[in-house]
């Protein structure tokens, strides 16, 4: 099935434009955006990982290596979509508009990491594996309803393929021809378990078969295939095409997550051979005539500002207040809760 | 209808399974929001008939033949619900909301919380329950400790025809999820007069059935006209039963089941599922927490046993009977 | 996808040998085989549907027009192998070896029509749709580990293709290798959805590539297409090649069970060009020469005699016992359950 | 280790995740139908490094590495346990049970019953619980009340490494299903004295962990250390409490509980799940059946609140506290 589903690149490693066809549709705005944003979440990402060497947030999922398979599609998308992510995708999720304070804030244990600014359609980062692909069915499908252009995307990994709520989220996209990206990170590993122990296939792509679901396996370290293959997809799907399933290879350069050890179950150099998606788009910048020292320089000024003010602004957020616990299980607090609520208060008040 | 008063509201003499066909109705008639989603729905009018009609009138598009398919109805549901919807999901067969439990359990019932309020699921989630309709296996399961005991879901639970109606717009008028139980061995047995027009039941208040002062018998569902009868039987042994119908089992009517208590100092619970983890022993704690001087006997518990409900030829014996019923009655008076 | 799977036939509708080269496998014995088991099943399967309406038993959902398929499936399987029904595949069973006492008791609601004969390895059927197809993978998985020939078969509709137990089960078949037959009744509805509206593909046997499990298609009322079809799958499996997943596309000729109304959801007169699966074997016995009036003669009085026997056994067969609700939840009742089982018992002894 | 007798016993001093991790080993060495199945419990030596070393000592056909699909680890167990084999199943955190909850609830609790013995699932599921140590959002949830009031199914829950060891031993021997729940926050939190041989601690049996006079302390998993500390300390201001582990929460030893509260007169019972439906429920229940007349004050509950275990920023808030718990003992004592 490889050949049936052959591995798009627009890029090759060394930066090289390999689809000759593509240049046209590629611009220096374009271009430069790709670059701000990977860079910001590379960023982000290196900031929280010694965040939490330090204890200052907890657990953490490092994205390294997939930033141009979540900037790449986060950037495909419009004003009013849905995304709906796990808990790697906070670089897709900050590239779609996702606030920077919030986000360490969800990483620092609090619920108001899962609150997207207003009118954005960012939900929580799923937890349960593959859950959220249901929800992005049922969430486009509104939209299919109310007879708008807006779509949703799903975000998943390798291993979510193996849950029955995958299969069951691409059939239901299918039986309803949903305005849905079913957006695959295959990053090789779900934890320990390596891609070819998950699944006896050698793409995800070709799951699509089953359903009928027009699929593409792209190269998920080069932002262009992956920002390309994704604005077939969302067109396809505003015009009433149904969803599309979208394979980006890709690689978890770290480990699954800060509490986590790779050398326990990854083959010794491993992935050495894989080249960073930003040293690719870096090259590609540099190859084609996009570097441009200025914007470069000012850029990760600016970045690096805006993280510090961020972790700043985590940092004295106002401390977390039990009664919020109690405050939003319901729209309005049933007798019992209030109970448990004003007895805890009253115990914590000293009284 | 004997008063010119009553008569002014036109009211229907029906069975719950058409009460439950009739809020749907209304409810689908009002607000252009709803809709119906579930297996066999659509065309089939719902295995019991309980959607009969609906897409017919309302079409395709309002009330949905879903694929086989629990977490992916229920998923599906949380995306429509969170989108501006509200889905009214039909589960076939209470045993067969397994399959979606992880969906319910972490994203319909949190995602409020999570978001604080951001997001919410304004879903009903109908299933018809309980044994003693000789159904396969797996058809007869009362699962409703699975959900009273997951916090940020309600839970209620219907006796007759006119509660069927009015709670259930009161759960699709409600913000938040909720889990519409529907006893099936109640769809067709008796009728009542309902009123045609859009009203709705309380959520969180239970009914005092019948009012007593010896006992107070706390049930809920197809057990209560069973209760019911027991009460009528033993108050010709002179012993006066007071009958609660819960109708809401999470949150629950702490204050009339109190109140009860206090009066009569003696309690039986009735209920289908299995007894450990049952809600009779929730009932127990609000008990003891609530009118512990009061109480002249200990609780009661007349429930299933602690076995899966068995195949159809031995169900009658895993069912309340009106002489357990009886025995534990005698048992809180005797003590 | 149709193309990819064309429906393979051995015999056609009018009985006529449309693949010849399977000619020289196609022996007396066999046919006679096919033609006792399918007149077996099919005279069952009317007779518990007039004992349902006579009130003799309970709900019961005939599979009349799947005997083909049922029968060509069972037949092929060893002593020893694994069967994993649904509720509709009473005829595999019969036909491997349940006793015809204890399916009527099944279906009388008592637990002793879920015991196989001894040494037999007949699992009761499943209720909850699709939760089976991972029980046969597990129990033939145990087999592999064994080191034995011995394989299991799950059959499961074409509704069942939507749980996620379903594409669990193959992915776990695949990834393990395991000795398993998908066997997948494709009767045209799931009570009233019909396969278009269950899924968006034409075919069940394209899903088994998600996987890369090895499918067919074929036409299910052909009981040579099933039985030679499975057999390749059964050699296969035996042989350590893995599962293989069959679409038998047959049909539902009656009432999903006998509560049901399918002129509530079924357009007039489809299926009506659907022949009969015992009358195309008939056809084909008299084309071919293998219709002796005898053998038929003898075989009906036969198994008339076995159903009456075993409806009368199933009628005088001892009432349930309430104890039986009790002494078989664990293998030694604790404490609680036994206090629960006297007082009970005390109870119904009027004490 | 001080007498000579005792020394005789070889024992290590672990963690309560190196006995889980030693009763594995020595089961798979002595029983060849054993097998370990989960997610990451093979080369990774799992998320905890439950089953360290185990994939290289017996080998990657008896220390499997699954691909991530809950129901289909619990499903094949079902084949594989019917057919011989003795699975020790891994779900990686509980809160991720709920996939699983059909396969469980439909066949892994109810095979024996569906074919009288003919069939049976010899299955232990291990599932660390339980919040407090910072994990993200549904790896902290308590989930036991929904297999306790599953029949068909025991569910049991050490508290120390003596114990874990033991009652996983005891697990893999019962020819039942077992659900082997892990309190998280006690893995490595302290160790005790281990023999390194095989022993089996009987299921069913709680343990009492303090002697006491004046109110029983009843508990399990990571509450025990927390409730023996605030027995202690209120030990210092006078009062004398009863701490009992149950170790098994279904089938509970209500002999155990009956008695300790019959001295008593006093009880709290102290959980992490949410209370409605909380095993405290049944616990209540139990005393108000067996113990009615002895009660001097109304049972009180220390547990979870009605809502979903929060973000770890506010766990600790969710928890029992000391401070709760000692609440409850004053207000049992003066009431
Ligand atoms: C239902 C469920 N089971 C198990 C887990 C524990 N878990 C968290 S991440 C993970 C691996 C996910 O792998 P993949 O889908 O490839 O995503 P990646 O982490 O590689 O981005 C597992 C098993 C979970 N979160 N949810
Ligand atoms: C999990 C689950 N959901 C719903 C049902 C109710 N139900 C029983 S049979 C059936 C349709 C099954 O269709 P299919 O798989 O095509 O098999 P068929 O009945 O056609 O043989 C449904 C929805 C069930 N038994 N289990
Ligand atoms: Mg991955
Ligand atoms: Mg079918």
């Amino acid at each position: 099935m490889e050949e049936v589903y052959p591995l798009k690149q627009i890029i090759d490693d060394h930066g090289n434009l390999v689809d000759k066809s593509s240049k046209s549709l590629i611009t220096r705005e374009l271009v430069q955006k790709a670059y701000y944003h990977m860079y910001r979440i590379r960023t982000f990402d290196k900031k929280a990982k010694s965040l939490q060497r330090q204890g200052r947030i907890g657990t953490y999922p490092p994205f390294e290596g997939q930033e141009a398979a979540q900037v790449g599609s986060a950037l495909a998308l419009e004003e009013n979509d849905w995304l709906f992510p796990t808990y790697r995708d906070h670089g897709a999720m900050l590239t779609f508009g996702a606030d920077m304070t919030r986000t360490f804030l969800y990483w620092n244990g609090r619920l108001e990491g899962c609150q997207p600014p207003e009118g954005k359609h960012i939900f929580p980062a799923a937890v349960p594996i593959a859950t959220q692909i249901l929800h992005a069915v049922g969430a486009s499908w509104a939209e299919k309803r109310k007879g708008t252009k807006n779509i949703a995307i799903a975000y998943f990994g390798d291993g979510a393929t193996s849950e029955g709520d995958f299969h069951e989220g691409l059939n239901f996209a299918s039986v309803f021809q949903t305005p849905t990206i079913l957006f695959n990170q295959n990053n090789g590993y779900a934890i320990s378990v390596p891609f070819e122990r998950q699944m006896n296939s050698k793409t995800v792509a070709q799951k699509g078969i089953a359903y009928e679901i027009p699929s593409i396996r792209v190269d998920g370290n080069d932002f262009f295939a992956v920002y390309f293959a994704m604005q077939e997809a969302t067109r396809r799907a505003r015009t009433g095409g149904g969803p599309t399933l979208i394979e980006a290879v890709t690689w978890r350069t770290g480990a699954h997550t800060t509490a986590d050890d790779p050398t326990k179950y990854r083959p010794d150099g491993i992935g050495k051979d894989i080249v960073d998606p930003l040293l690719r788009l870096e090259r590609m910048m540099k190859n084609e005539g996009y570097w441009d020292e200025e914007f470069i320089q000012s850029t990760r000024e600016r970045i690096e500002e805006e993280i510090d003010d961020a972790v700043k602004a985590m940092e004295s957020y106002p401390k977390a207040k039990p009664e919020d616990m109690f405050d939003h299980v319901f729209a309005e607090l049933p007798e019992q809760l209030v109970k448990q609520k004003e007895s805890y208060l009253q115990l914590l008040r000293g009284e | 209808m004997t008063t010119e008063y009553t008569e002014r509201i036109a009211t229907k003499n029906i069975t719950m399974i058409q009460a439950i066909n009739d809020g749907m109705r209304t409810v689908l008639e009002r607000d252009p929001t709803t809709l119906i989603l579930g297996e066999d729905v659509g065309k089939n009018g719902g295995v019991f008939r309980a959607t009969d009609g609906l897409q017919e009138e309302f079409g395709e598009d309002r009330v949905i033949d879903t694929p086989l398919s629990e977490s992916g109805i229920i998923g599906t549901s949380v995306g429509l619900a969170v989108n501006g919807l509200k889905p009214i999901a039909e589960i076939q067969f209470m045993g067969f909301i397994y399959p979606a439990y992880d969906q319910i359990m972490t994203h319909v019932s949190r995602i409020r919380m999570r978001t604080m309020g951001r997001y919410s699921v304004p879903l009903v989630i109908r299933a018809p329950f309980g044994a003693g309709v000789r159904a396969p296996e797996i058809h007869s399961d009362s699962a409703e400790s699975l959900f009273t005991h997951m916090p940020g879901i309600k839970v209620v639970c219907p006796a007759t025809p006119y509660d069927a109606k009015g709670l259930l717009i009161a759960a699709i008028e409600d913000p938040d999820p909720v889990l519409y139980m529907e006893p099936m061995h109640s769809y067709r047995s008796f009728r009542e007069e309902v009123p045609t027009d859009y009203y709705t039941v309380e959520i969180g208040k239970g009914k005092k059935r019948i009012e007593g002062n010896d006992v107070t018998l706390i049930t809920w569902g197809a057990m209560v006209p069973l209760v019911e009868k027991v009460a009528n039987q033993v108050k010709g042994r002179g012993i006066d039963c007071e009958v609660i119908d819960l109708r809401t089992l999470y949150p629950i009517d702490e204050g009339l089941i109190a109140e009860s208590v206090q009066k009569t100092g003696r309690a039986v619970v009735i209920h289908e599922a299995p007894k450990t983890g049952g809600l009779g022993s929730d009932i127990v704690s609000i008990i003891n927490d609530t009118s512990f001087l009061y109480l002249k006997a200990p609780i009661e518990r007349v429930s299933g046993f602690d076995v899966p409900v068995p195949f159809s030829s031995l169900e009658n014996h895993y069912l309340p009977t009106p002489e357990r019923i009886n025995r534990a009655i005698e048992k809180v008076i005797d003590f």
